[in-house]
């Protein structure tokens, strides 16, 4: 009977930890966040696996005492736990649970640093950017590739194994840029403009999403980023080039006005409009932003300062 | 007299005491309003905090350079130190139990307040008039929303201040009266360090950046 | 005993004298004309000259809170210092965090 | 029908949305109707204006928030399952966006200030005094105007269903979206106005019962021998009275904007939308501790008083709220570490929000080391204490993991972060709050709550809480965000929505339980005679239940931590014991009419800013300042009893 009890304990014990590492491996690319395909999603990974280790280690001392001490100590007649009401310092035990909760913030707390401050900088050192600017808008996304001169709405096309520099701005509410697959958000806010740095190493199509509430339209704010390698990636932009129409000023002004649509593609960008909306919106109060690049005849007109 | 006396288990007055300690009950008042004055620092904190971070968000408007005139938050500045000063004497004067002399300086204190008052309104109604409004840029909102709720505070002060006079000219003065006039006059002298870092951190370091 | 109606003037009772008032104004009076003079004056260079005229200002609470606003004394233990210390220490911490977050100091480095 | 009529009914009634504002609008006059009916028949208005409009006894005070957080928990709870309806299955047209997004918001602020706060604030007001042995809160009169302030606050906010249209940016109300540009409705200014006049109420509570516990303990209870209930008042209410001041300043500032013309955070005109983030949170992070703190302060003397044991590692425990209190100051920028101020500035804040597990991680040894050699009996109270630890446990966990900033950048906004806020505020402060509710119940009503029910209520909501929100865990990491209306079919989130649904719906049901277990054991339970129903420890619990108007006839001297306790183990109850020539004549508060009046003249003056009819506002603020004047020259407002009548009403109650 109790060999049964504890055989089935066990087996349960057994079933709950394959589950969690089933769940931490990443049961599937459904569980985006489980199954990065770049080296940023795998280094946020990697500390949420250490910070669900570290935090195992008092959670499951406290459910295991909460447990026996529950049992142990429960008011039945007839129950020969000891009894000792005026037990209620022990200076030994009160150093444990201090110290142990400092060490594991520490560790913690370092990897988080490290993490913290890799992630600024591009995950690749010897491998050119590729620079995509990332406007959101109500409710879409605009993708503005500044080198390749094209400019997407909805999607993103990005070579596989490059590092992406994608700066975010908004000219909208704020939102968040976020392709849980390739790693984490961040806020695309009006008037500036924010670098997140991500990468591809696999071909594919990642789900993208705003991950900040903007309205109405937001649940449908959801864009796909297109990993293909680099070959042919030029291959497409010189797709968009050669059959697509280019993105106006009167083009964008539509694209401001809030509404939910598919995706689109344009074979060239008006020069400036990215900084030149950064720049009106906010942007030149941010230290770092050049007047240069927002003044001037390209600054658009209901942007203007007077 | 009071129930809070009796639930302090009949402690009684204390004459050794400043007149506005002396009765437990009015010390619970005073100590409610430090906390409040504790309070209302980080209302003004807040409101610093906003001020700073939209200082230079000038749209193109006024720079606080350009608006700030010296001589005239100068004499605010010198007109609210002395009403602070002349609110003290109105405080030493209700410990020295001198009901004219109280009510004589309350009314000075009043009077810089007003004159304070005035300065400050004309000086944003100047500014008005040279097109920088509220509603112009942001550090023009932050601006007159930081000086204004100090001016706001000055007015509920002045308020205040003829509530109390009133009530000790009819009541004369008593343990309540004393605390009273004790609380109004903290809330002042509040004010004047409020206005001590907003000719620190608005004005003088807005005409010296 | 009742409060509401006992009127306390007249009397006898210790005397209270100007001297600290008169002391705090004249303290306060030349703490702000120095303020005036270092910045009319441009006496230092801006960013020292930003954190004397912030010292300035810190004396001057000093001066208000121990000469006229008597926050040394009280009835029982001085709650209200430590309320205030609190209120202070919370309040910079508020106003200079604030701007630390807010001037987005990776900023820079994230546009050029 | 004339044209004014039909753009009025259009416009404020919004009689074109469709059925469920028809409802809503036919459920509030019915229900207002009832009451006036109900009232009327039983000739009942003196008596709720004489005892309960004027009042300003503390533990009637505690009664009505009680009250009022209940029911907003019942208006939240039914917003909860709206919402979650709408996302059982995908693509579902239950909702419209719109409503969806409205829900959403009222949802969470009901939660938060509307529920969570009156709850932690009904027990403030209920055991504070008790358990210090003073005879009410420092000051009585601003009890009650704090209360009124809450209460109109609170209706302000929940007529905008019904009268021109509820707020729809979220309960964090983020600039530009929450700006004119993007939001024209009167929606966004009930939230700013109804959010700054219950403000304004609890940060008086927060100044009231520091200075109640600073100054009004009975002679003998120095700090370190004070219950810790009462403790985590004080942390709660030093946090309050620093974080609330930000919360008026980023509203007021919002409100500016959108009335005044204003640009503090607008896109253009230098405005700067990422200010009001930092101060909304500035408050906003401090909050949840102001929530659960006292949240802590309930289990600690539920644990000594089940476990029949004193509580381990007292000091420490002080220490860890006091910690807790000031350390929530310096955290708040992690709700927006993918705002990118930097790595710098996201390390200060992760490492600062992580500091914060180590004495809460210590609170919870400490409360399982009271179990340990003790003698635990499973009554309502104690179960949500023990159903407490494991869910708070994970949640704090969860909540580390969110710290960790570039972690976060995979959690923020996702379904992650809502089961995790979930975790922490179901599973800590609404078990706290009924755990309190549950033990302090027979004190305030003299009756005790049917355990059979109870248990039933437990077990549905406990179980219905693991249902509904590991499963958004999951979500999270499946990459689902929050605050979406509708979702597609071919992301797979369809399975875990649905089961989620369910436990929502388990939970309402334990809510449900909950108010049969109440409405059943006003008949049916037993009455508590002893005053002293769990065999406790405490002060409080010397008293007869409910306690007397004026509390203590006489003020005990203490001598001892859990005083009521020791006194019983070593059979000195006696020394408590009244003898008729102790009572003296007891000076109370008078009651006033003029904190309710000013509520309503709050109220009045919030209802004409939202629409902007000024006249209104005007007349709202005179009614606001005649009331302040008036206070001004109030002399005399206590009243006497007389020593006889005290003995009477002891001797009736058996004491004398």
């Amino acid at each position: 009977m109790h060999d049964k009890a504890k055989k089935r304990r066990i087996r349960y014990g057994m079933l709950g930890a394959s589950a969690m590492t089933l769940l931490l491996s990443g049961c599937g690319p459904q569980y985006m966040v489980l199954d990065p395909v770049g080296p940023v999603g795998r280094e946020e990974l990697h500390l949420i696996i250490l910070s669900v280790i570290l935090t195992g280690i008092v959670i499951i001392p406290v459910l295991a005492l909460l447990v026996f001490i529950v049992w142990r100590y429960r008011d039945k007649p007839g129950n020969r736990a000891p009894y000792q009401p005026k037990w209620s310092e022990s200076r030994v035990l009160e150093v444990i649970w201090w110290g142990i909760p400092i060490v594991i913030v520490g560790i913690l707390g370092y990897f988080t640093e490290k993490t913290t401050f890799a992630l600024v900088r591009p995950p690749e050192n010897n491998i050119a950017p590729i620079t995509i600017e990332v406007t959101s808008l109500d409710w879409k996304w605009l993708f503005q590739y500044p080198d390749q001169k094209i400019a997407t709405v909805n999607y993103a096309v990005i070579p596989t194994g490059v590092p992406i520099n994608f700066v975010l701005t908004s000219d909208a509410p704020m939102n968040s840029f976020w392709v849980p697959r390739l790693g984490g958000q961040e806020y695309t806010m009006p008037g500036m403009a924010m670098r997140l740095w991500l990468q591809a190493n696999q071909s594919g199509t990642y789900y993208g999403h705003g991950a900040n509430f903007t309205g109405r339209g937001f649940a449908h704010m959801n864009f796909n980023v297109i990993a293909k390698p680099a070959t042919q990636f030029y291959g497409w932009v010189q797709r968009v080039k050669s059959t697509s129409h280019p993105l106006t000023r009167a083009i964008y002004a539509q694209l401001k006005i809030p509404s939910v649509i598919g995706t689109t593609q344009y074979s060239s960008i008006p020069p400036n409009l990215f900084n030149g909306t950064v720049w009106a919106d906010g942007g030149k109060y941010m230290p770092g932003m050049l007047p240069a690049q927002g003044t001037g005849s390209n600054s658009m007109k209901h942007n203007s300062t007077q | 007299m009071a129930f809070i006396e009796y639930a302090l288990h009949g402690r009684v007055a204390n004459e050794e005491k400043p007149l506005e300690y002396q009765d437990p009950e009015q010390s619970i008042k005073i100590l409610g309003f430090w906390i409040f004055l504790a309070t209302d620092m980080l209302l003004f904190g807040c409101l610093f905090a906003t001020y700073l971070v939209l200082r230079t968000h000038t749209d193109g408007g006024l720079t606080a350079k350009q608006l700030f005139d010296v001589p005239g938050f100068a004499t605010e500045t010198f007109l609210l130190l002395t009403s602070s000063f002349t609110g003290g004497l109105a405080t030493l004067a209700m410990r020295n139990r001198n009901k004219s002399a109280v009510l004589a300086w309350i009314a000075v204190t009043v009077l810089l307040g007003l004159g304070f008052l005035g300065f400050e309104v004309s000086e944003f109604a100047a500014n008005v008039a040279r097109g920088a409004t509220m509603q112009r840029s942001a550090f023009l909102s932050a601006f007159y929303t930081l000086v204004g709720t100090h001016g706001l505070h000055v007015s509920i002060g002045i308020g205040w201040m003829i509530v109390t006079w009133i009530q000790i000219a009819r009541k004369g003065i008593t343990r309540v009266t004393a605390r009273k006039l004790f609380v109004v006059n903290l809330y002042w002298h509040f004010l004047d360090v409020v206005w001590v870092f907003i000719f620190t951190v608005v004005y003088l370091s807005g005409v010296v950046m | 005993m009742n409060v509401e109606s006992e009127k306390v003037d007249g009397g006898i009772h210790p005397k209270h004298s100007a001297k600290k008032y008169i002391v705090g104004y004249l303290s306060s009076l030349v703490l702000t004309a120095l303020a005036y003079t270092f910045a009319l004056k441009r006496s230092f260079t801006l960013g020292p000259l930003l954190i004397v005229l912030m010292v300035l200002a810190g004396l001057q609470i000093v001066v208000q809170l121990y000469f006229f606003m008597h926050a040394t004394e009280g009835d029982g233990p001085p709650f209200h210092l430590g309320a205030l210390v609190l209120g202070l220490f919370f309040t910079f911490a508020v106003a200079l965090m604030s701007v630390w977050i807010m001037g987005f100091p990776a900023f820079s480095a994230r546009v050029s | 029908m004339p044209v004014w009529l039909t753009h009025f009914t259009t416009t404020y009634l919004m009689w074109n949305e469709g059925p469920m504002i028809w409802g809503s609008d036919v459920l509030i006059l019915l229900t207002m109707l009832g009451i006036v009916v109900t009232l009327t028949r039983l000739r009942r208005w003196k008596w709720l204006w004489r005892e309960w409009l004027t009042t300003v006894d503390h533990k009637k005070i505690g009664i009505m928030y009680l009250l009022a957080a209940l029911i907003m928990m019942f208006r939240g709870g039914v917003d909860a399952l709206l919402l979650r309806t709408q996302l059982a299955v995908p693509g579902n047209h239950f909702l419209s966006a719109e409503h969806y997004d409205q829900i959403f918001t009222t949802h969470g602020t009901i939660m938060i200030l509307f529920m969570a706060m009156p709850f932690i604030f009904a027990l403030f007001n209920i055991v504070v005094p008790l358990q210090i042995g003073a005879r009410d809160v420092a000051f009585p009169y601003l009890n009650a105007i704090s209360f009124w302030l809450f209460f109109f606050g609170a209706m302000l906010f929940n007529i905008s269903f019904v009268f021109g249209g509820s707020p729809d940016a979220g309960w964090v109300s983020y600039p530009p979206l929450s700006e004119l540009g993007f939001d024209f409705g009167p929606g966004e200014n009930y939230y700013l106005l109804a959010l700054q006049i219950s403000g304004i109420g609890s940060i008086a509570t927060g100044i009231n019962f520091l200075v109640t516990i600073f100054k009004m303990r009975a002679p003998g209870m120095k700090l370190m021998r004070m219950p810790l209930f009462s403790w985590s008042v004080v942390a709660a209410s030093v946090v309050i009275i620093f974080a609330f001041p930000a919360l008026a300043i980023a509203l007021a500032l919002l409100t500016l904007d959108r009335v005044a013309g204003t640009h503090f955070f607008t896109i253009l005109h230098g405005g700067d939308p990422m200010m009001f983030v930092n101060l909304f949170w500035v408050w906003g992070h401090p909050e949840v501790y102001i929530v659960i703190l006292p949240a802590f302060g309930v289990y600690s003397e539920v644990v000594a008083t089940f476990a029949r044991k004193r509580v381990f590692g007292y000091s420490s425990m002080v220490l860890s709220l006091m910690l807790i209190s000031v350390i929530s100051y310096f955290v708040w920028a992690h709700h927006f570490f993918t705002m990118g101020a930097g790595a710098g500035v996201n390390t200060f804040f992760a490492i600062a929000s992580m500091l914060v597990a180590i004495p809460t991680g210590v609170k919870v040894f400490n409360w399982l080391f009271t179990m340990f050699r003790g003698r635990i009996r499973l009554t309502l109270p104690m179960l949500w204490t023990i159903a407490f630890v494991p869910c708070f446990t994970i949640g704090g966990a969860t909540g580390v993991m969110l710290a960790a900033a570039p972690a976060d950048y995979q959690y923020h906004n996702s379904y992650f972060l809502i089961a995790h806020f979930h975790q922490v505020l179901i599973g800590g402060v609404v078990f706290g709050m009924l755990a309190g509710m549950y033990y302090w119940w027979p004190k305030v009503f003299g009756f005790m709550l049917d355990v059979r029910l109870g248990k039933i209520a437990f077990w549905l909501f406990n179980i219905g809480f693991y249902v509904c929100f590991m499963p958004q865990y999951a979500l999270g990491f499946m990459g689902m965000q929050r605050r979406m209306y509708t979702y597609p079919t071919d992301m797979g989130w369809g399975t875990l929505n649905f089961i989620s649904t369910i436990g929502a719906y388990i939970m309402g049901l334990g809510f449900l339980f909950i108010v049969i277990q109440v409405l059943y054991s006003i008949k049916h339970g037993e009455r508590d005679l002893t005053g002293d129903p769990w065999d406790a420890r405490t002060l409080e619990w010397s008293l007869p239940s409910p306690a007397p108007h004026y509390n203590f006839a006489v003020i005990p001297t203490v001598t001892e931590r859990d005083m009521w306790w020791e006194l019983k183990e070593r059979k000195e109850t006696d020394r408590l014991k009244l003898k008729s020539d102790m009572i003296t004549p007891i000076h109370m508060p008078k009651n006033s009419g003029r904190p309710f009046l000013m509520g309503v003249s709050f109220f009045i003056a919030g209802f004409g800013l939202v629409f902007e009819w000024i006249p209104i506002a005007v007349l709202g603020l005179i009614g606001i300042l005649l009331s302040l004047l008036f206070r001004a020259f109030e002399y005399g407002d206590e009243h006497t009893i007389p020593a006889d009548e005290i003995r009477e009403t002891e001797a009736a109650l058996g004491r004398l």
